[in-house]
């Protein structure tokens, strides 16, 4: 059997040529390019995806103009967006305002670099994942609240007040709906979790509490996104455009990619906690193991998909709704669900092949 | 109501007060001003008349006099009187609100004042609605003149 | 225990909407209600009623059936119509009688109305169902409907 | 001695902000001078005339057939509807005999477009609490119904197609099948609307209970149409003054007594059942006759007064015209709905949040043209 481990043998190659030092500054520099690549790739695609799957929910046909099925199409838009005037308030806090954006930008790429793609494809695993993933999961908020507060207007502080106010609640249940399975794989890290699984994706082991822990998740994690019907934030009919009303150009681009970004990491991680990660189905590419990538950009990409399907068909809620349905609904079913996942991995009751 | 029985009682309420019913296919009341307020309470609160829906609140440039034309309907009577109220002071015109009486009056008299000039004692918020603040006249008196934006034929 | 009704016919409901989005979405590739404008340029077909422009049709020998009685202009709300007319030695008759110099249609300030058409006693003037309308000088949108070196067809009376 | 400057407008938690004149939820350009605390609305100001074009001063210049052709461009979403209350008026005061035929279709063509208006509307109150699908399932059914337009009256949006006497053309030979064909079709989607929308649970908790409109408050406001018969309020003109052939069909007014932004919604969901119910009635029985009756070229009316109430899509359309016996009016007043139901906005919007403001809004229904006039 043939392991293809490219990673592997780029790693010991930099360092067969060059001084220990040098070699590692050279892939970290390798590793960044590699993540900005697959980061703009992402980006891009599921800002094409998510145009395409509306166009289809909404009896449209979509942009199909640019390149092959408008493949180029968020391509073309990225360099229109490059070349566009960068306005702004005149009294808005001018270095907050431009700093925003980057928070945003870079809080999105820290959470990717934990994403297990496949075995050899991690750039980063260290052994608190799930942990790292929550904290920075929710810096990404300030720079939605530094933007809207620094742009001088009332309708994007608003939109970034709210962003405040949902992230914080939201947190709560995305941390404890991971948590609850962590009390069934009882590690944090992800490459550890998704080993744990070849006994079983973890949704099926953990039966009932983890299929409940799924739903919880992947509402508070268009939440978390920003997503309709959670997008308070950004609320078109409400706010016009919320905390970026005052951003053009490549800044805005900035916020709109890692919102898509964001949403491909909510999925990404709901993949690795309860779909088994890069594992195929029954095992049944086993022998080989690059065909990992494909299993879980698969997954990753049918809960995209869900979490579109959410955003073309239902209304928004209001500011109000959205803080009970979190306060009411999904916290206190979350700690039920926490202690009822305990006691079935206590009394052994999990399902595992 | 017929118009012959609305006509006698509303007539005893007022003794000035004018009807005609030609050249218009409802009961018309002639008010003046200083009674408009009045005979308008009267004819909502009354419950032989019960006008309590002002569907029609409009401004009319007579020529030498300014005035307002009020129709009603009864919601639970169905019948329909129209009262016209004049001013000949086109320099000032003031009339009573009606706005405490129906509250849609509001918006109709802000509309009013801001086409007729025509101001309203009592009326909460009285400014210009579609117009600018600095705009100079009031366009749908008929000796309103704009030689950019009229044209006549 | 109304909580736990409210979850479920929460969920109930929202399941349903996704169903019919989800149904239309697996039949999209025959349910585009839109249209790919300029590419179906030569399928697409304007209703006989389409009101796009005013036009003057003409016959084979340049001969249209405007006499120039001007009804069109006094019933247009907008002045979009102006007849400049001539007075012209009728070649039956011998008599004075009007003509028209030039029908001048100013499709800027047109509201599409159909007053014109519709008082017009000859039917010099119709429909036409060009509706693209766009050009880069605004005045090439003020039109002289009757052709160069076009007379009134004969046998017309107003 | 240090006094004091104390803003007496505001308090100290309060804001203001500008929604509009370009704003997605005010559907045109209305400009809603809003003061905040936090989210919730303390005051809502109206100010209008972004596209006044000053319709009644034009009138009394134009003759009476070019007066039709104006109502068109004020509530330009049952454009038909106005322009047939300028012709009953104009007609009413020449006293003209109309063949039925004319009654009967413009009847039609009254409901169609009633139809094709609220289609617009509930795409529009989807698009407004936040479900965009909905915006494209509303227009799918609205196109056909611009089709027959099309094809009737030439124009799908402005179709000046009454005008004084009767109608401008006959209806196309392809009328009634199209006509027959959109129904059948309609009565699968609206189901569909329903389901999509109507029971959604975010919905529901959207709307009920978010401006409450009493009854006592709508007939003092003015309220008319949709807005009027949600809170208890039986304002259907074409029950209480019916027009045209409105009364050679039975048909339900439609009421409801929350008087709640979801009430709203649903008198106007089945209103477009009504609707299609009295177009089924009608579509088999156009009688045979005239579609026009001739008219001097110039008309001239009577010297009085004449006044018209019809019912558009969005409630009570007046039509005052006062004639001296010229060719023009002397004063052409619109009664529009589309007024009086904004001038309650403040008075229901106020306590509610942002987000209920703007659901308020899209209930109501306002064209900004039929306001400004």
């Amino acid at each position: 059997m043939i392991q293809l481990s490219i990673t592997e043998n780029i790693h010991n190659w930099l360092f067969s040529i060059m001084p220990e030092g040098v070699a590692s500054i050279v892939e970290m520099v390798l590793i960044a390019v590699v993540y900005l690549t697959i980061f703009a790739v992402t980006g891009l695609f599921l800002v094409l995806l998510e145009r395409r799957v509306a166009a289809w929910f909404q009896l449209r046909i979509g942009p199909n103009r640019v390149g092959f099925q408008g493949l180029l199409q968020t391509m073309a838009d990225a360099i229109k967006l490059l070349t566009k005037e960068l306005t702004g308030t005149e009294r808005a806090d001018k270095f907050l305002y431009n700093l925003a954006p980057y928070f945003v930008i870079i809080s999105a790429l820290m959470a990717l670099a934990v994403i297990p793609f496949t075995k050899e494809f991690h750039a980063f695993d260290i052994n608190i994942g799930i942990f790292f993933l929550i904290a920075i999961s929710s810096i990404g908020v300030i720079g939605i609240l530094l933007g809207g507060w620094s742009s001088n207007n009332k309708f994007a502080l608003i939109g970034a007040m709210r962003s405040g106010v949902q992230t914080i609640s939201y947190e709560l249940s995305v941390g404890l709906s991971l948590l609850t399975m962590v009390v069934i794989t009882g590690t944090l890290q992800l490459s550890e979790i998704i080993e744990f699984q070849k006994n079983g994706w973890l949704i099926v082991q953990g039966h009932i509490p983890a299929i409940i822990a799924f739903m919880v998740f992947m509402i508070s994690g268009t939440a978390e996104t920003n997503r309709a019907p959670f997008d308070m934030v950004e609320a078109e009919s409400e706010l016009g455009a919320g905390f970026h009303t005052e951003y053009s150009g490549m800044k805005f681009a900035y916020f709109f990619l890692a919102e898509f970004i964001n949403m491909f990491i909510i999925a990404a991680i709901a993949t690795t906690m309860f779909f088994g990660g890069w594992l195929s189905p029954f095992g049944i590419t086993e022998s080989l193991p690059w065909l990992g990538v494909f299993w879980f950009l698969a997954k990753t990409m049918g809960l995209v998909f869900l979490m579109m399907w959410f955003r073309w068909t239902f209304p928004r809620l209001r500011v109000d709704q959205l803080l009970t349905l979190e306060w009411k609904y999904l916290l206190p079913i979350n700690l039920v669900n926490i202690v009822v996942m305990a006691l079935i991995v206590w009394l052994n009751l999990t399902i595992r092949f | 109501m017929t118009n012959e029985a609305l006509q006698e009682l509303v007539g005893n309420w007022l003794p000035e007060l004018e009807f005609t019913e030609e050249e218009s296919q409802f009961l018309n009341i002639h008010v003046s001003p200083q009674n408009l307020h009045t005979l308008m309470s009267q004819l909502k609160s009354n419950p032989e008349t019960q006008f309590d829906y002002l569907f029609c609140l409009s401004g009319v440039d007579w020529g030498e006099k300014l005035g307002i034309v009020y129709h009603l309907e009864s919601t639970s009577k169905r019948h329909i009187v129209v009262v016209k109220v004049t001013t000949e002071d086109r320099e000032n015109p003031v009339l009573d609100t009606v706005y405490d009486i129906w509250a849609t009056a509001e918006f109709h008299e802000r509309e009013v004042f801001d086409f007729f000039g025509i101001r309203f004692n009592n009326h909460p918020n009285l400014k210009r609605l579609f117009l600018t603040e600095d705009w100079v006249g009031y366009p749908l008196r008929k000796d309103y003149e704009d030689d950019i934006n009229m044209i006549l034929h | 225990m109304s909580y736990f009704s409210d979850i479920y016919n929460g969920i109930r409901t929202l399941l349903t909407g996704m169903s019919v989005t989800g149904k239309y979405f697996l039949t999209s590739r025959k349910g585009a209600i839109t249209q790919q404008y300029p590419d179906n340029r030569d399928t697409l077909k304007m209703f006989d009623r389409f009101r796009g422009e005013v036009i003057m049709p003409h016959n084979e020998n340049n001969e249209h059936r405007c006499t120039g009685c001007q009804k069109c202009e006094i019933a247009c709300p907008n002045g979009t119509i102006e007849i400049i007319w001539d007075r012209g030695i009728d070649e039956v008759t011998g008599k004075k009688k009007k003509k028209i110099d030039q029908f001048v249609y100013h499709l800027s300030m047109c509201t599409m109305c159909a007053l014109c058409i519709d008082v017009c006693p000859t039917d010099a003037i119709e429909w036409g169902q060009n509706f693209e309308n766009s050009v880069y000088d605004r005045s090439a949108l003020t039109r002289v409907l009757n052709k160069p070196g076009s007379k009134l067809m004969p046998g017309v009376e107003d | 001695m240090e006094t004091e400057v104390v803003n007496t407008n505001f308090k100290s938690e309060e804001y203001f902000i500008n929604m509009g004149p370009q704003h997605p939820a005010t559907h045109g350009v209305l400009r809603l001078l809003l003061t905040i605390d936090g989210e919730i609305i303390k005051k809502v100001e109206p100010d209008l005339g972004y596209i006044h074009r000053s319709i009644e001063k034009m009138c009394e210049r134009d003759s009476y057939q070019q007066i039709v052709h104006l109502t068109d461009r004020m509530d330009y979403l049952s454009a038909n509807i106005n322009n047939e209350a300028v012709c009953l008026a104009v007609e009413n005061a020449l006293q003209l005999e109309i063949p039925e035929r004319v009654k009967v279709i413009r009847t039609i063509i009254g409901e169609l477009t009633r139809i094709s208006s609220h289609c617009l509307w509930w795409g529009v109150m989807g698009m407004d609490v936040g479900a965009l699908t909905t915006y494209f399932y509303g227009f799918r059914d609205r196109e056909m119904i611009n089709d027959i337009m099309e094809e009737t009256c030439g124009a799908r949006l402005t179709m000046n197609y009454n005008v004084p006497g009767g109608l401008m053309l006959d209806i196309h030979p392809n009328f009634v099948k199209r006509v027959k064909d959109f129904i059948t079709h309609f009565k699968t989607k609206l189901p569909e609307y329903d389901r999509l929308l109507t029971g959604n649970i975010i919905f529901q908790k959207r709307t009920i209970g978010v401006g409450i409109l009493s009854k006592e408050d709508a007939i003092s406001f003015g309220a008319s149409g949709p807005v009027g018969r949600a809170s208890g309020y039986s304002c259907d003109v074409r029950k209480h003054h019916p027009y045209s052939a409105i009364d050679k069909v039975t048909f339900n007014e439609v009421l409801k007594t929350e008087g709640d932004t979801y009430a709203r919604y649903l008198v106007r969901i089945q209103e477009m059942w009504e609707s299609l119910s009295i177009i089924e009635q009608l579509i088999d029985n156009i009688p045979e006759g005239e579609h026009r009756v001739t008219t001097n070229a110039v008309i001239k009316l009577p010297k009085g007064e004449f006044y018209q109430k019809v019912e558009t899509a969005r409630g009570e359309l007046g039509v005052y015209i006062i004639s001296t016996g010229t060719k023009n009016p002397y004063r052409l007043k619109f009664r529009s709905p589309g007024f009086s139901n904004l001038s309650l906005l403040n008075h229901i919007a106020v306590g509610g949040k942002i987000g209920d403001l703007v659901a308020t809004m899209a209930t109501l229904d306002l064209v900004i043209p039929d306001i400004d006039r």
